[in-house]
């Protein structure tokens, strides 16, 4: 009945090379993805569906703005309200702290003794996957444990380089862990998938050892590290999840989104995910359109085939274009007798009449933001 | 904190023509254009027009509107300054307080209006489809000295004995007013849109109630009362799409000429944006099977069947093989597998088990009330 | 979305007994404490024990009531799964719903509470000054497997005839309950404050209305029916301070406990807030000449005179010369030069001009109602 | 009758290290004032109250948290709503674009003409101000200049050293500028008070010819400059005015809200100033206490004796302390026997019991953030 008994420490940590140039002016929490959201929501939705509202947002500096221009005011996450509270950290400041030897986890301890909450979570910023907070908390606490990790049986294929794999005992129990850059076999592996439920006095303790002894600031490394050493209880999470950390990665992730499965276990689970809200028209489909098996938001206008896509906002696709097997962002035009095939198109892409843009299926073609395409482009 | 022209919105009417669809909703929450409800185009005009504060009038089954407007922050109306406020029956020391006609209604708010202290009142009605600048309509109000200021549309000659025609100088000023004249001399219809100088209305009201010329109706009692007195009425010509959606065929008629965009409204426009209620739905998804012509379709529908020239609102549901041509589907309704709707108003959260056929003779207009359940088989019931 | 247990603050009542504070508001709209409005109370303490969706139900003068709840942001009632809603009187295709008495009020939203899809129901009085923990109530109610729940408080048994007393069992079941009895069994007196099961109220209610055995009032019909027909009723042992304010003496009184520390309501304390909608105000300011004692003071107050163990809430102005002793002050009252305020209650916005005295003998304490200008000479009249 | 015909330009340049410690770790934007208050809240309410909400922010990267923090959701300001549109952007961005030899006023020229304004006003962090834009935006439409300047006449006194005075013809026209550390006689000068309305296509016009040639990116210099240029027309603002940028410049402005009018025109014009709501109790008097003279916002519990004071939230006056003179910030604790005078406290000092803190009139002592004072701290 009463509200939540955890805080978050919500962390915008990961950013990959490999996902320019869609990261180039964004962070990787604000990438687009399955039409109208942005992989944050995941997280964020996550966090507040479980009823917290005292959040501690870690992200670069450099990165910020595209993070407050998505979250606004909060409201659409509830974070708007007497009550909520969203304490903002740059790892910068970490960063410099632990350079003039200062106490860099302090800012975060006193977040996690003013909220007064017995429970924290951390949950990281890139997995598309929808985790049900309150369950894992339920498990922890029938556990004992002073931390919980959650998992998810995953092929090698759905780990990045800097994953960590835990292997477990026979009662799903942290035994020690592996860097994913060390295993070579398909798996499967039991990936980390960087979400933590802790008793926050233990989690309080242990931020102040580790600055004591100026360890690494990096807390999902710490917390991965520590399941080890407190033989900790892991959650299998079992849901869709996706690990988005190269661009292959992000288009299958949004391919995925066409299989009923994945989307109704991502999309349509018992906890919604949320998103800032816009007012945008129906989409209208003029009569000379042709769409199958696409996932769209609100806003568009097709007049032209679209197949297997996943499009966002307002994007209009003219009479006779093709567009196939593709990520189309917000604000995108294709234009007429144009040809689209297995790319991604970042927001606000001009497709000029008649020019063909055709990647592969295992290396789609990336089109930077705002660009517009009057020269054919295909991948040989 | 004063307010230059306060926005009253008459969302009481019972939309008795409305049949099945304001069986269990008051006729401004009909949903409309596939992500709008009625009541989203006068609350927008309003914040489109500057008019921050606007208070809703109504009670019929409210809760759905209640829900819907809320504080107004879906039309930007809980900024500084600005507010929405639903305005029902209660009592005070004097017994209760029923809203008898609109002009009562008004009347019965009095202290409500009060606090707001406005220089003007803008008085609108709760189910016209219209897009429409009322800060240029005050101008003109202002410009002409004007105690009230009717808006006006030309209708065509042979439907205007079905309206309250103004007949104007050629100042635009009103000199005699017709309600439904068999013989109208002109064709500038009301459209139940006034600027009234709150202070004067403010005395005409109270004056007439307690001398028992009661000012129960703006038409009926309060025009022709400002007209005798030599007020000065003058009229505002309007000429953009105006649409009183008051009855299951224009209702349907109105849908059918958004999605033909041959309203001109013109809702791409982001200048002058509709705002709604948004919830928060995961995108469309057209499948495999799926074929969707001239049409419209909106967040959280799965569309596995056939849509050929149709409104398909938030949420609905389509299943395989099922046939929806010429009509209106409203939020939430669920369509079972090879079902056929034809030229038909689907309400919200209805239910249409398989191989239902929804179609009436004669070019008329099936209806499916809201949450009803046609052909539904015990077990399919969810 | 269902919510486990659905807050009903019953705020309808006029409150005759407090007079001229209540000739134009909602007895639960009436302020308390400086900053606060009685409805704080209730609405912080569902807020406070994770009841986050909250209906107000309302018919006697709630435009004051409405503006201070709003959309419930004030108390955090506003975030994800969480509502505040206004309930005032409407009609529907049966007619007119007037609410008759605290469970006919309940009856009559019966639409809107099945919208909400509670568990339990807490139904709540909008005029108690109290601290309380709904979450450990229904904790018990689940213990006791009850299908009703009544929070208790133990008086004194000389004044325990003046209350509905509830006579328990070891167990804390309820096998009697008296309604002002000359001889009570018992000291344990309702609060006014239910855990109901919402599915078996819904049928004792409806089935009550239908064969004319109305449940009209919760302490007249629908407790007395429930342990007439063996249903699990509890009683829930509270012992904080709890304070009815329904009279201008105990409004009087519990203010003067509020500043006394007395009442051990204890309102520092940062875990269990009372909220309440704020307004924007500088800080207060003590003037060269003021003298304040024993006395708690709040935002956008100017204070040039003489203040005595008295609370003086937001926008008072107090002149130079003035003495305000045993009395409190509600927002926005002018006091002029010279004015002697002894045991009072001064209302909203009222005028008192220089030179005036309020004051009653025999210890009775004076009124001035909300707006009142005592003796106001016309150019001082801002 | 429409909504407002301005956007804004929010600068929070300004930070003085004469006004440290008070600014170590938050920004000059968020110093408090007045008890309640804190210094951004007069150039935000000037902002909002002309019925504007579409605002640039332009802010340093490292004191944005204590911006942020303020700010919350903007709902106290109305920026929460629909239509309203907050761009936040950093100092640094502009900085490294100009350094890339990149246009680094794009994203602000992009604000302006997504804003779709007619006009745009510029408006600083540092004055104490209660600027009425409307009326200034007025008296712009009737001059017909492409740039209105505001300035205040002061004497030397309220001039920081890297302000500007503008020379002003009979007519109040801008004829030219002197930057104040070139002032040596006492004034009155006009004082460019660092408000600008202008036409946004020609702002626009010198943005983009500004950044063309690699011109400062300081915005509120280059406005100055303009002004001189274009013979722009100044509008004298006769409301009270203190340039906040140095201790003893804070101390002095607070000690003027004990003057009424003063007070009245800084607090109590037509124009609200907005804050940040917090839920506190109303302050306490004691039968012991004794006060006089003293602005004090709510929550505060007073026993002791508090006279000449500017008192923040949730301050607590023991019994037989005694205050004076004195600036305190929110959640002071001054215990019993304790005596302060000429001092600024900032937020959460404790100062122990029978303990002296002692400044003089144009030297106050400043206690930094969270001090425990357990020893006498007094100026000779």
């Amino acid at each position: 009945m009463k509200t939540s008994k955890m805080c978050a420490i919500f962390s915008n940590q990961h950013e990959y090379s490999q996902l320019k140039p869609l990261t180039d002016e964004r962070a990787l929490s604000t990438l687009y993805f399955a039409g109208k959201y942005r992989l944050m929501d995941f997280a964020l939705s996550s966090i507040v569906n479980a009823g917290i509202n005292h959040i501690y947002t870690l992200i670069s500096q450099e990165k910020v703005r595209s993070y407050l221009d998505h979250l606004g005011g909060g409201k659409e996450w509830g974070l708007d309200t007497i009550g909520a509270y969203e304490y903002l950290d740059f790892y910068q400041n970490l960063m410099q702290r632990r350079a003039r030897g200062e106490e860099y986890f302090n800012d975060l301890i006193l977040f996690l003794k003013t909220c007064k909450m017995p429970y924290t979570v951390f949950i990281g910023n890139k997995m598309a996957a929808n985790f049900d907070l309150q369950a894992i908390l339920h498990f922890h606490q029938s556990n004992g444990g002073h931390i919980t990790t959650v998992f998810k049986r995953v092929e090698k294929g759905n780990l990045a380089s800097d994953d960590h794999a835990f292997i477990l005992s026979d009662g799903n129990v942290v035994v020690d862990q592996d860097e994913a850059i060390d295993l070579s076999e398909e798996g499967p592996y039991n990936l980390a998938t960087n979400v933590y439920v802790m008793d926050t006095d233990w989690l309080i303790h242990q931020l102040e050892k580790a600055q004591k002894s100026s360890l690494a600031y990096d807390v999902a490394e710490r917390l991965a590290y520590l399941s080890v050493k407190e033989k900790a209880s892991a959650y299998e999470y079992t849901g869709y999840l996706r690990n988005i950390h190269d661009v292959n990665s992000y288009y299958q992730a949004n391919m995925d989104m066409l299989d009923k499965d994945k989307r109704d276990s991502l999309l349509y689970g018992s906890q919604k995910i949320i998103t800032r809200i816009r007012n945008e028209v129906g989409t209208y489909y003029d009569k000379d359109s042709d769409v199958k098996s696409t996932l769209i938001a609100t806003g568009c206008k097709v007049k032209g085939e679209v197949k297997n896509c996943v499009v966002s906002r307002r994007v209009g696709f003219a009479k006779d274009s093709t567009t196939k097997n593709s990520v189309i962002m917000a604000n995108c035009r294709i234009k007429s007798g144009a040809d689209v095939e297995y790319a991604i198109l970042d927001k606000n892409v001009v497709v000029e009449k008649g020019v063909t843009v055709k990647g592969k299926p295992d290396t789609p073609v990336v089109i930077k933001k705002g660009t517009v395409v009057d020269k054919d482009f295909v991948l040989e | 904190m004063s307010t230059k022209m306060l926005g009253l919105i008459l969302a009481g009417g019972k939309g008795t023509r409305l049949g099945k669809l304001t069986a269990n909703q008051a006729k401004p929450a009909v949903p409309f254009g596939g992500r709008y409800r009625i009541i989203d185009f006068p609350l927008s005009n309003c914040a489109n027009s500057g008019v921050r504060n606007v208070g809703v009038i109504t009670q019929y089954e409210p809760l759905k509107l209640n829900n819907h407007i809320g504080n107004g922050s879906s039309w930007g109306l809980d900024g500084l300054n600005s507010s929405a406020t639903i305005l029902q029956p209660y009592t005070d020391n004097g017994g209760s307080k029923w809203f008898e006609g609109t002009a009562h209604a008004i009347y019965q708010n009095i202290d409500y209006i009060d606090s707001q202290d406005p220089e003007y009142v803008l008085i609108l009605s709760g189910d016209h489809i219209y897009k429409m600048d009322y800060a240029d309509m005050l101008e003109q109000h202002e410009k002409n000295h004007a105690s009230l200021t009717v808006a006006v549309i030309d209708v065509p000659w042979d439907e205007a004995p079905r309206f309250g025609i103004m007949n104007t100088d050629s100042s635009g000023r009103i000199i005699e007013f017709e309600e439904k004249p068999a013989e109208p001399k002109s064709n500038h219809a009301s459209m139940g849109i006034y600027i009234f100088n709150w202070k004067r209305l403010r005395e005409v009201l109270t004056a007439g109630f307690a001398t028992a010329d009661d000012m129960v109706d703006f038409g009926k009692n309060v025009i022709p009362y400002y007209l005798k007195s030599d007020e000065r009425v003058f009229s505002y010509q309007f000429s953009g799409y105006w649409k009183d959606v008051g009855t299951i065929d224009s209702l349907w008629q109105a849908n059918m000429e958004f999605l033909d965009g041959s309203d001109g409204l013109d809702l791409d426009d982001r200048s002058w944006r509709i705002y709604s209620k948004n919830t928060i739905d995961a995108p469309q998804m057209i499948t495999e099977d799926a074929e969707v012509k001239n049409s419209m379709i909106v967040d959280g529908c799965y569309i596995d069947g056939k849509i050929e020239h149709s409104i398909i609102s938030a949420n609905v549901d389509v299943q395989k093989g099922s046939e929806i041509v010429d009509s209106v589907i409203m939020p939430g309704a669920k369509i079972g597998k090879n079902v056929k709707i034809h030229k038909a108003i689907v309400g919200e959260n209805a239910i249409i088990g398989s191989n239902s056929v929804v179609a009436e003779e004669d070019g008329k207009i099936a209806v499916v009330g809201n949450g009803e359940k046609i052909g539904v088989l015990p077990n399919e019931n969810k």
